[in-house]
């Protein structure tokens, strides 16, 4: 009887690669950690909306000190939704935000950019984001939105909406955007209302996840958490992301730069939370080392990976959705390190099980953004989710009958099982397996020469699939209408 | 009447072999040419493989199963023609040099120069001088092909070459060498014809050879 | 302070690509191939051995029947340790899941770090790059780096296993052309080891063959094998396979054919001498289908190691992988990429003699500058292993309480004393700020490894061997040099 | 006699808080003159520290134990020297601007600049023109240094000089600028005298303005 026709019992696989950074009581530690320094310790909260939030939620209000009963932090976690679907800008249901599922994209707000044309390193202007968008949507590993550098060449306090507006004309990808403040995230939602056809319709099926971002440790500034609290009555899911490294804003230890981190975003959790039972929550996660010889907050480190993993097994932990970090360089250049602090970062993250991983556009620490940095991205994630795919072990995928048939000394390149199946071998687009001398035949190009290209061909050439007219219109009109807002604030 | 060349051609391509059995056969039971069907329909199909292979537009396997298709082609057409009239692009013996049982090398460019219209003599690894020597007395090969792994093994080529120079035939056959170690110098260095990289650029390098 | 009860801890990241039953399924099919289709011997005296061990002999053609596999399994010992040639020390523990780093040996050609070319590897190419090796702190063992060209080939082995036993004291897995060569190294290694006992108590060199696939055991691999068990000197066995050419295209069918090779291989050593050390290996890799190379840095390669490494460990046999290697032709970005995946992948599973680090182009090629920024990479993927320690120390919230919101640690005893231990620091990798990085030249990783290469090769004198142990050794290789002559 | 300098420095040097407060204190008990004390032993030490921080063989942690160590030496020496003698390499007023709480960069160059030798004073975060005003007119700083994280909140880095201009006190103080976002063009834009990209440079920025 041919083995395969009876079913082996008992028989547990692993249908994909298993990373446990943090075990289930290390997990609940560092919560407790958290927990207790949010009842102990508190944070400084910086808004008299958010104090009067939290006041009528049952926590401890004194000044802008406000302590947090575990009860109430744990009510709170108990009512965040445990998966977030975001869509794409067609209403397609896109990003599963939910168990281990791991998608890339790039990062916000870096006040340099490379230009992929001239490689000269300067400030990001809303061309270059028209740039980044065309690139987003063009890629097929990438799969969300974010703007790539902060736009400075238009009103300064609307960098975040002309950037939106960008983003919005060159690509349907799902955004994740940043605003200045409440005015901005209403300019936001209002253009988003506008593309998914109302805001009741953006708010079942969203496209964007509104980003903000706090002052670790434990401080609040009143665009944060007024950011979570607008996003909660507005029924918009929430990035909430503390930027916490480890011996500047966090004790040295890899624990407590967790418990920090942690602590921060719950904060941010039970702000929308008392708002709207429910909101959209995504757990966020800058969280790296500061490097002591030159002070900056690296993107390259190891602790970067290892920290990433440690705060996504917590969001795991405790069923929230998570966004995490890869992709990303202390590079100033496209070079060797760049190759090897993106790989390291992409192939831990996508380990851990992150939902959301951000930055595959960053290098220099991520003070600047490179288009080029995340098409090599767009690569190596697609090297790195082939290994998430683990291997199969069935009597298909061990082959002994064409084992035996090929035997000692033969060849399996002629076999109908090796055609059936070497197309589950990845297939490279940057990464070259060229021989020496067909490599040099082709002009000997580093592989930085070959993204170069790529990234331009794909800027000159992908047309995204355009926007009505009519709604374009509507885009305009909004942003006409907050630069006639913010020109009566001067 | 169709000739069904252009189906021939298409279904070599895409490697489906009973298609190329099935449609050879009605090629030849609607009258067509035997030596037509051979150049017009099966040989241009492998040349379209061969050329997307070299940019990378068909992979080992692919080009494998359309070698693997012609073949039957070639077995229902071959019966049927003078055995001096099927055209061949030349006859190339090939081996792994003695002391080298490494064989895929080899029997990937043996494959390679299959698919690309040469009669292939393999005679297999661990072949010292001496079993060249008398391939090379015995089919007249336009070209013979040595491969090897090993460093050690490699200046067994050497041997080979010498020894054909001593039987006074280094001038009847050209001499191309190939394996991990192997490179231009060292083909120069040890007087042979020429060095094939990889298993694609070894068929370019014989038409090369022998045009 | 309260005391715990039942808490697990994960002290370093757990890890893993196959469940043991996956495993346990590998290793029946495996057998199941030893057991149905054999494999061939060029080997008398293995064929004989195998014979007396229970083994069906066809001719060269040996079947396996499962009760011998399991036979040798269980006397294969779990662990081997190698030493530092100079101080005795016992530095590498090949067991469990310590993973060890060390370069490779077959490339024939080299980067010269001083112009730039890639030439054929020589003697001195071959001393430098065991110079450079013996400076790096995260290298643990040497492999040649490169198959010296410049002497007579036919005992090149012996110059090569004497200009790395010359430069480094770090242990040696070497390669020999056959069993003479193997006998003429392991002469020089009793020599320096002060005889043949205290060679194979503390041995500081390992023998590297293997099989040809599919499923060959040429007369070189099977006599090493054999004269390994019979010296009591650990031994390397590591089929280099690839997918869809000399293996099925379906991992768990890689997987299934590379370890029937490994465990015949095994078969004929434990059989030679029951419980003599045996390292399993493995390069498991695709066929790049459409370059026809043996990928050294496809995913499916990264893969491949791992759940070998998940096999090793479950078979409890050291296991020899491989890492930091690259199919780029030169040291740039997706050398970079593959060599920082592939030890990643590589520390997290465990597997524990990790050679080819410094392979570029697909293993043709070594570069001692890729080598030196792997050293950087190796020394980030070990902080990541050692994992996250969760205790009251490093939960700090009374540190945290103190310094409350707002504030910052960066003046705080607490951080003084765990910053350096937290954290790793790399040597090349560049984290300063971008002026600071314009005024020190722009430099790019290469640019900064070449410096370091060059400096080591001209500053940096490893220990040397006594004058006297030198000349014996290279009076064995002259040894050699005459015997070729006649 | 003993007068314990060279101890000092190097305790300094390696952060030892408790052996700097002792030999201090012998220092005094041994009637060495507290300037010496301090020009001698203590600032030494922290010259040394800084120029081993800028090469990368200190780490911030490190530099800031021997700042502390250095501070308690001087807390000892301090009450018997008078005010206007203690050496100070000057004064400096330092704060994050308008709208931003983002304290760590701006709380590191205080304490590097403190372990230079400067006077320190600090306003904080969410500091706008007026605070700095204030502060420039109460303590006659020779530097003002003004810190920004955000793109937006830099803007008021110009708010302050324009106010400096209109209060006729722009030519009594230096302006330096740092923080993410800022740069050499965007310090010449808003006419500020310079540009630190971080906190060790700050340091040599602050001596090379004062000097």
């Amino acid at each position: 009887m041919s083995k395969s026709q009876y079913v082996r019992a008992n028989y547990q696989v692993n249908a994909t690669p298993q990373l446990k950074m943090l075990s289930d009581d290390q997990c609940e530690s560092i919560l407790n950690g958290a927990l207790e320094v949010l009842e102990r310790t508190g944070a400084e909260i910086h808004s008299q909306e958010a104090l009067d939030v939290f006041k009528k939620g049952g926590c401890w209000v004194d000044g802008n000190m406000v302590r947090f009963p575990s009860h109430i932090v744990e009510w709170a976690i108990r009512n965040a939704p445990s998966r977030i679907v975001i869509s794409n800008q067609k209403g397609e249901r896109t990003l599963f935000l939910e168990g281990q599922n791991v998608y890339y994209g790039p990062g916000p707000t870096n006040t340099y950019t490379i230009d992929p044309f001239t490689g000269e390193r300067r400030r990001p202007r809303k061309a270059d984001t028209v740039r980044a968008a065309k690139v987003i949507d063009a890629l097929p590993n990438i799969s969300y939105a974010m703007d790539c550098g902060t736009v400075m060449d238009v009103t300064p306090t609307l960098s975040d909406v002309h950037a939106f507006q960008a983003m919005l004309e060159n690509t349907n990808k799902p955004i994740i955007h940043w605003g200045f403040g409440i005015d901005q995230y209403q300019d936001i939602i209002d253009m988003a209302a506008v593309v998914a056809g109302g805001l009741e319709a953006l708010q079942q099926n969203p496209f964007i996840l509104l980003y903000s971002e706090s002052s670790p440790p434990l401080r609040h500034s009143v665009e944060a958490i007024d950011k979570a609290i607008f996003a909660a009555k507005n029924n918009i899911p929430i990035v909430y992301t503390p930027c916490t490294f480890a011996g500047g804003v966090a004790p040295a230890t890899m624990a407590a730069t967790l418990v920090i981190a942690v602590a921060d975003s719950l904060v941010g959790l039970v702000a929308g939370q008392l708002v709207r039972k429910g909101s959209g929550f995504v757990m966020g996660g800058l969280i790296s080392t500061m490097d002591m010889a030159s002070t900056i907050l690296s993107y390259g480190a190891a602790e970067l990976s290892l920290l990433s993993a440690g705060l996504t097994a917590v969001a795991r932990y405790m069923k929230i959705p998570m966004f995490s970090t890869g992709g990303c360089t202390d590079s100033k250049v496209i070079d060797t390190q760049m190759g090897l602090e993106a790989a390291f970062s992409i192939l831990i993250a996508g380990l851990s099980g992150a939902n959301l991983i951000h930055d595959c556009s960053y290098m220099e620490y991520g003070a600047t953004s490179s288009l080029e940095l995340m098409t090599m991205d767009d690569e190596i994630i697609g090297m790195v989710k082939r290994i998430l795919q683990g291997v199969e072990v069935d009597d298909e995928h061990l082959a002994l009958d064409v084992i035996n048939k090929v035997g000692p000394g033969g060849h399996y390149l002629a076999e109908d099982h090796t055609m059936k199946h070497f197309w589950g071998f990845w297939a490279p687009t940057l990464i070259n397996r060229l021989r020496y001398d067909g490599w040099k035949a082709e002009g000997s190009k580093p592989m930085a020469q070959r993204v170069k290209e790529k990234t331009q061909d794909i800027i000159n050439n992908h047309k995204p699939e355009p926007k009505s007219e009519s709604v374009l219109a509507e885009i305009q009109a909004i942003v006409d209408r907050a630069e006639a807002r913010e020109a009566n604030k001067r | 009447m169709s000739n069904y060349y252009e189906e021939l051609t298409q279904s070599i391509i895409s490697g489906q072999l009973d298609r190329v059995k099935s449609l050879t056969q009605q090629a030849i039971g609607a009258g067509n040419n035997p030596i037509d069907i051979i150049n017009q329909g099966l040989i241009p199909g492998m040349s379209v493989v061969g050329a997307r292979f070299k940019v990378g537009k068909m992979y080992v396997p692919e080009v494998l199963m359309s070698a693997r298709a012609m073949d039957a082609g070639m077995q229902l057409v071959k019966p049927l023609i003078l055995s001096e009239d099927i055209p061949s692009a030349g006859k190339i013996v090939i081996g792994t040099v003695k002391g080298d049982l490494h064989d895929i090398g080899k029997n990937l460019v043996s494959m390679m120069l299959e698919s690309a219209g040469y009669t292939v003599i393999n005679v297999g690894v661990d072949a010292g001088p001496e079993k060249f020597l008398q391939a090379v007395k015995e089919h007249q090969p336009g070209v013979i092909g040595m491969s090897a792994l090993l460093t050690t093994t490699m200046l067994s080529m050497k041997d080979t070459i010498e020894l054909l120079k001593e039987e006074g035939l280094r001038d009847k056959v050209k001499v191309i060498i190939g394996g991990a170690p192997i490179s231009q110098d060292f083909a120069d260095e040890i007087g042979a014809d020429g060095f094939a990289p990889d298993a694609g650029s070894a068929a370019d390098l014989c038409k090369k050879l022998l045009a | 302070m309260p005391v715990k009860s039942n808490y697990a801890e994960n002290a370093s990241p757990m890890f893993r690509i196959l469940s043991p039953r996956q495993c346990e399924e590998i290793l029946l099919a495996a057998q199941e191939v030893l057991e149905r289709t054999g494999v061939t011997v060029y080997d008398e005296e293995a064929r004989d051995t195998l014979k007396k061990a229970g083994c069906w002999v066809d001719d060269i053609l040996v079947r396996i029947p499962s009760a011998v596999v399991d036979r040798a399994l269980r006397s294969v010992p779990k662990r081997v340790t190698l030493c530092n040639s100079r101080t005795g020390s016992r530095d590498v523990r090949l067991e469990g899941y310590n993973a060890y780093f060390g370069t490779g040996s077959d490339t024939p050609f080299t980067i010269d770090p001083y112009t730039g070319k890639r030439q054929r590897s020589t003697k001195q190419s071959v001393s430098n790059a065991c110079k450079v090796i013996d400076a790096l702190e995260n290298l643990d063992f040497v492999m040649s780096l490169g198959i010296v060209q410049d002497v007579p080939l036919l005992i090149s082995d012996r110059h090569q296993f004497e200009a790395q036993v010359l430069n480094t004291g770090k242990p040696i897995v070497t390669t020999a052309h056959d069993i003479y060569g193997f006998a003429d190294i392991i002469e020089m290694c009793e020599i320096i080891a002060g005889g043949e006992e205290e060679l194979r108590r503390n041995p500081f060199m390992t023998l590297y063959a293997e099989p040809i696939s599919p499923l060959q055991h040429a007369w070189e691999a099977a006599s090493k094998l054999i004269l390994a068990a019979k010296k009591g000197l650990p031994v390397v066995y590591t089929p280099c396979v690839m997918a869809g050419g000399t293996v099925p295209a379906t991992m768990a069918g890689v997987l299934t054919q590379g370890l029937a090779e490994s465990l015949s291989g095994l078969v004929i050593n434990q059989s030679t001498r029951e419980g003599s050390p045996f390292i399993m290996g493995g390069v498991f890799t695709i066929m790049d289908m459409a370059t026809t190379i043996f990928s050294y840095g496809s995913p499916e390669f990264n893969l491949l190691m791992s759940c070998l490494a998940d096999l090793a460990h479950y078979l409890k046999i050291p296991m020899f992988g491989t890492a930091g290697c690259s199919d780029s032709n030169l040291v740039d970005e997706q050398a970079g990429i593959e060599g920082a995946l592939s030890i990643a992948m590589t520390a997290l599973s465990g597997p524990n003699l990790n050679h080819d680090v410094g392979y570029i182009e697909y293993g043709s090629t070594s570069s001692l500058e890729f080598l030196t920024i792997n050293n950087d990479v190796i020394g980030m993927a070990r902080r990541l292993v050692r994992g996250i320690q969760v205790n009251d120390e490093t939960l700090a919230l009374d540190l945290i309480h103190k310094i409350g919101p707002g504030g910052h640690f960066l003046c705080e005893d607490h951080t003084m004393k765990h910053f350096k231990t937290e954290t790793y620091y790399p040597n090349l990798i560049d984290r300063q700020r971008y002026e600071s990085w314009v005024e020190t030249g722009s430099k790019t990783l290469f640019e900064r490894a070449n410096e370091k290469v060059k400096d080591i090769i001209e500053n940096y004198e490893p220990d040397p061997l006594p004058k006297d142990i030198q000349q014996k050794i290279r009076g064995i290789v002259e040894r050699s040099e005459q015997k070729i002559a006649k």
